[in-house]
């Protein structure tokens, strides 16, 4: 089938699946008017049943922390596959790579500005419950400062910084994490997951009891697996990289 | 025009599977996926949203004031995160086509398959 | 009891997070144990969760979030038997799938035993899960997964196409039905099934739910491989290795078909209950046509795992009939294809492995041949009962012309088969490309006692005593919204119900005669395809196929071009019919 | 009652975020179009904000300027070298 007649069928079609969706939209009560009921008994009942200021946080972690779980592991599930897919054939290690950025300044500047933004991350995941932030967000941004070290210093730093050997086992234990704590309440007779240590004290590091230690395994989860996975894409750049030079 | 904000979701889909289905590179073609699934963002968030509500939170802000509402934002937020994996997945399966056959057009890579 | 609920999900992803965390300092062996023992702990579970389902109490309410006064503020799993039945297939399927690996998939393939269990975990989570919007994070769990199994075995260009293709499409297909999930909870504000039925039951129904369901529906279909949402089935299925073929024939392709059962029987059913012909007709024709199209297709494939590929969509479209009928005996014959279906075609694919492993064996053989009678469905064998049930359903409502067309369909996959397995088992022909990567290695009894046992389990799921009479109790669960809304959403109770014999289903006259007949017209297509293949295939199969594989281009745009275009046509449909 | 206000703001966002959407798809060029991907990246996350929902800016600005960047430059770069 040709360019011309797959085009020549599609945008009849989509022009018919962009009116039904339409007729869809329009039917959605006016924006700006939300009917509820689900977020709005969430808005009330958070604060003063779990004692969390973000509700949005205490319905990632505790109201519906099962379905986190399910997104946590397809990250997991994700990262595994890149790995699976990149990593055939056991690519080699290139000895020694000189790609060190030259100025002093810059490095020190680069090292101060990846502490400040680990800092920030940290800071995100621990008052996810309080303001915004939280173990997918901080975790996120975690994995974003540490690659800044591969972008102000040399790939021989990076490559110390995240190994395989030092970050599946962050990976696992993060994802693994997440269901302990739920078995945890199964095996003290409890629903799976839920939240033992709570409500904690407001506006505090500990306002989301046990929800607060999901929080961080699930930072630790998001934050190994976006750094392996920029590992891996990082050496799928430089090793060949390096190779070339080598060769040339 | 109420209703504006649920036909640019609406458009943003549209418009990304049109990219999808004309694509001529891989990578293209994975960056108009992202852009189909934002399309599912700016949706949820507009239903969920309240004219005049301020964030979900209620860190110096009395309760029982008008707030937007937490459960899209939940849904969305984690599925955010999540989009760069699947994201990459993605790619590092078209770089793997792009080793063997040195081409990322759709078209010749079925060409080559035979 | 219902502690046990989520532990056929969340037991596996342990197992997988436990190994991903030993990865560089335990040798393979304690993973793959680690593995085994997540997935027959899930099974253990599962088996017993199945059980109390019958009859007893079956809700799990996460984080101890129960619904207040109906509106329910958390995720909860909500099992009835057919549920909890998918789960336990699951677990068994993915249990001998690793086993088969043990020998079959190279040892230093790192991650494929927590890939495998992950996938296991997110089919169960779905089959069990009560909430729309989980149902769709294991949709897309299960998706992650499948694109990394179907694209690791690098080895083959093509498995990184059909990994491709089978992404994209599966992304798509999913980011619909989050769009469908959108509109949806902007009319409802719930996520729950039974909340949702509940505030949809006597609605009007409007242009927001009739292209919500439209999108959740095609979404699903996109993962059933239903027409015209397949073409990436048969590129995926040709090229991933056996025992992950074995899951996803036997489990994930079949996720797709469980969704649209589960959301039209919990929520669409409110909305649009009065216009159920028309969403059943639908389905209906669309499972006949996907039927006839793989039952063709998998004839002229001349690559053993493409055809099985093809034979799949084929009994999908045949499952989706029995959904499409709509009625318990329907959902019945559609779930019990799905047992024996999932079973044998997945004992096919392990044998078709085998032949990667050492020359062919007479044994092998023996065991292709009875796999692909037990898929014809002659009287009692393999997947009879299913097809006598929808037989059953479609009588009851009238329509006696649907019939012959899916016991056709049946047996043009068989004969495909029995073709082939005369052709690569019994050396009757030189020129069959089985396309089965050489080289493997592995013991090949213990390989193949594996592949007998699934077979044979296949070939006799018709002749378990009462299984049917469960199965047809379970669909009526299945289908009973306002009795699942009571229980999810207020506690209250099923009824106690009359003890079920524990015999044979008796069936009718003309589901023997058509299984008969199928039978024997299979033989015979294949024995003509066999003796003259040159005329088989220059008058016959060519002429009628040629435009069919004109559309199976490989090239990823047309594929999700044919996605838009199913879902904008069956929509379109659905918006003239609802009204 | 500020959000009220903002109408006009609301609905110029809404614009940019279709305008820019639209020009992701339509720039052919990868490596120009990971750039007008992060605009658009932007974009979205100012339209979080105006939706009120600073969880989910702060999720897509963590993403968008990093994670997104990197994983296609990579991948152009390697399609490049070959």
């Amino acid at each position: 089938m040709t360019r011309r007649i797959r085009v020549a069928i599609f945008l009849p079609a989509l022009g018919l699946f962009g009116v039904l969706l339409a007729w869809a939209l329009v039917g959605i009560p006016d924006f700006g008017h939300y009917r509820g009921p689900y977020g709005y008994l969430l808005n009330r009942v958070a604060l003063p049943e779990r004692h969390m200021t973000n509700v949005v946080t205490s319905v990632v972690f505790d109201y519906r922390g099962f379905d986190t779980m399910g997104e946590e592991f397809i990250l997991f599930a994700a990262v595994l596959g890149v790995v699976l897919l990149l990593r055939q054939g056991g690519r080699e290690q290139p000895d020694e790579l000189n790609d060190s950025v030259g100025s002093d300044g810059v490095r020190i500047g680069g090292v101060l500005a990846v502490g400040a933004c680990v800092l920030v991350s940290l800071w995100l995941i621990a008052y996810g419950f309080v303001t915004p932030g939280g173990g997918f967000q901080g975790g996120a941004a975690l994995a974003s400062s540490v690659v800044l070290v591969f972008l102000v210093s040399s790939h021989k730093a990076w490559s110390g910084v995240a190994s395989d050997h030092a970050l599946d086992p962050f990976d696992g234990v993060g994802a693994g994490g997440y269901v302990v704590i739920g078995l945890g309440a199964l095996i003290g007779g409890l629903p799976f997951l839920t939240n033992v240590l709570g409500p904690g004290v407001p506006g505090t590091l500990w306002s989301g009891g046990s929800a607060a230690f999901v929080n961080w395994s699930a930072g630790m989860e998001v934050a190994a697996a976006n750094l392996i996975l920029f590992t891996e894409f990082i050496d799928e750049y430089v090793v060949p990289l390096a190779a070339g030079d080598t060769a040339g | 025009m109420s209703v504006f904000p649920y036909l640019v979701a609406g458009w943003i889909c549209v418009i990304g599977l049109y990219g999808i289905v004309t694509s001529k590179h891989l990578i293209h073609l994975a960056l108009c996926l992202t852009v189909t699934q934002s399309s599912t963002y700016v949706l949820l968030l507009a239903v969920g949203y309240v004219q005049g509500g301020g964030p979900p939170i209620f860190k110096g802000v009395k309760l029982g004031t008008t707030a937007v509402d937490p459960v899209v934002q939940s849904l969305t937020l984690t599925d955010i995160v999540v989009s760069v994996t699947v994201l990459a997945l993605i790619l590092a399966l078209a770089l793997d086509v792009h080793d063997e056959l040195d081409t990322m057009d759709p078209d010749r890579i079925a060409e080559l398959q035979g | 009891m219902s502690w046990m609920l989520p532990l056929p999900v969340v037991i596996p992803l342990l197992g997988a997070a436990v190994n991903v965390a030993l990865d560089h300092v335990t040798p393979r062996w304690l993973h793959t144990t680690i593995a085994l023992v997540a997935v027959t702990t899930g099974l253990c579970f599962s088996i017993i969760v199945l059980v109390h389902s019958m009859s007893g109490e079956t809700l799990h309410w996460f984080g101890g979030w129960t619904p207040r006064s109906g509106v329910a503020i958390g995720v909860g799993f909500a099992v009835d038997p057919l549920g909890a039945g998918f789960a336990v297939l699951a677990c068994a399927l993915t249990l001998a799938a690793l086993l088969y690996s043990i020998p079959y998939i190279e040892a230093a393939t790192r991650n494929y035993d927590a890939l495998v269990i992950v996938l296991c975990g997110a089919c169960c989570g779905f089959a069990l899960s009560g909430d729309l919007f989980n149902m769709f994070v294991w949709l897309e769990l299960a998706g992650v997964c499948g694109y990394a199994l179907t694209g690791f075995d690098i080895r083959r260009m093509s498995a990184l196409q059909g990994a491709v293709n089978f992404a994209v499409v599966n992304t798509v297909g999913g980011y619909f039905v989050l769009i469908g999930i959108a509109l949806v909870y902007a009319r409802t504000g719930a996520l729950n099934l039974a909340q949702i039925g509940r505030t949809l039951s006597g609605q009007h129904p409007s242009g927001l739910l009739i292209v919500a369901m439209t999108l959740i529906v095609c979404g699903f279909l996109c993962k059933a491989a239903i027409v015209p949402f397949h073409f990436w089935l048969g590129d995926a299925y040709a090229v991933a290795p056996a025992p992950v073929c074995l899951i996803f024939a036997g489990i994930v392709t079949d996720i797709g078909l469980f969704g649209v059962g589960r959301v039209w029987f919990t929520v669409f059913d409110a909305p649009f209950g009065s216009h159920q012909r028309f969403v059943g007709d639908a389905l209906l024709w669309l499972g006949i046509v996907t039927a006839l199209v793989g039952g063709a297709m998998a004839l002229v494939q001349q690559h053993l795992k493409r055809l099985l590929a093809f034979s799949v969509i084929c009994h999908i479209g045949i499952m989706l009939v029995g959904l499409g009928l709509l009625s318990s005996k329907g959902v019945a014959g559609a779930a019990m294809m799905l047992l024996a279906h999932g079973v044998t075609t997945g004992g096919l694919f392990l044998a078709a492995g085998l032949l990667g492993v050492r020359e062919p064996v007479r044994w092998t053989a023996g065991l292709w041949f009875c796999g692909a009678i037990a898929l014809i469905g002659p009287p009692y064998v393999g997947v009879y009962m299913g097809h006598a049930l929808i037989d059953d359903a479609a009588v009851e409502l009238g329509r006696h012309w649907v019939q012959p067309l899916i016991w056709l369909a049946g047996a043009l996959a068989g004969a495909a088969m029995l073709r082939a397995g005369a052709q690569v088992f019994l050396g009757l022909a030189d020129d069959y490309d089985h396309g089965i990567e050489e080289g493997r290695d592995g013991p090949v009894p213990y390989l193949a006692t594996i592949t007998t046992v699934l077979v044979a389990l296949g070939t006799a799921v018709s002749v378990v005593p009462g299984l049917a009479q469960r199965v047809v109790r379970g669909a009526d669960r299945f289908r009973d919204r306002a009795g699942y809304a009571n229980r999810v959403l207020h506690g209250i109770p099923m009824k106690e119900s009359a003890h079920l014999p524990v015999v044979l289903q008796p069936t009718s006259t003309e589901s023997l005669i058509y299984g008969s007949a199928a039978l024997v017209f299979a033989v015979a297509l294949a024995a003509f395809a066999v003796r003259r293949p040159d005329a088989a295939r220059t008058r016959v199969f060519e002429p009628v196929l040629w435009p069919l594989r004109q559309l199976q281009t490989g090239v990823i745009g047309d594929y999700v071009m044919w996605v838009v275009v199913g879902t904008a046509v069956l929509g379109g449909v659905w918006a003239i019919t609802l009204r | 009652m500020l959000v009220a206000s903002l109408e006009p703001l609301q609905y110029s966002i809404f614009i940019l975020v279709a305008i820019a959407a639209t020009a992701v798809v339509l720039t052919r060029d990868v490596q120009r179009q990971i750039v007008v991907n992060g605009f658009y990246g932007i974009l979205l996350v100012i339209l979080f904000v105006v939706f009120a929902a600073p969880d989910v800016a702060l999720s897509m600005l963590a993403v968008s300027t990093v994670g997104y960047p990197l994983v296609v430059l990579i991948a152009i770069a390697k399609g490049r070298a070959k």
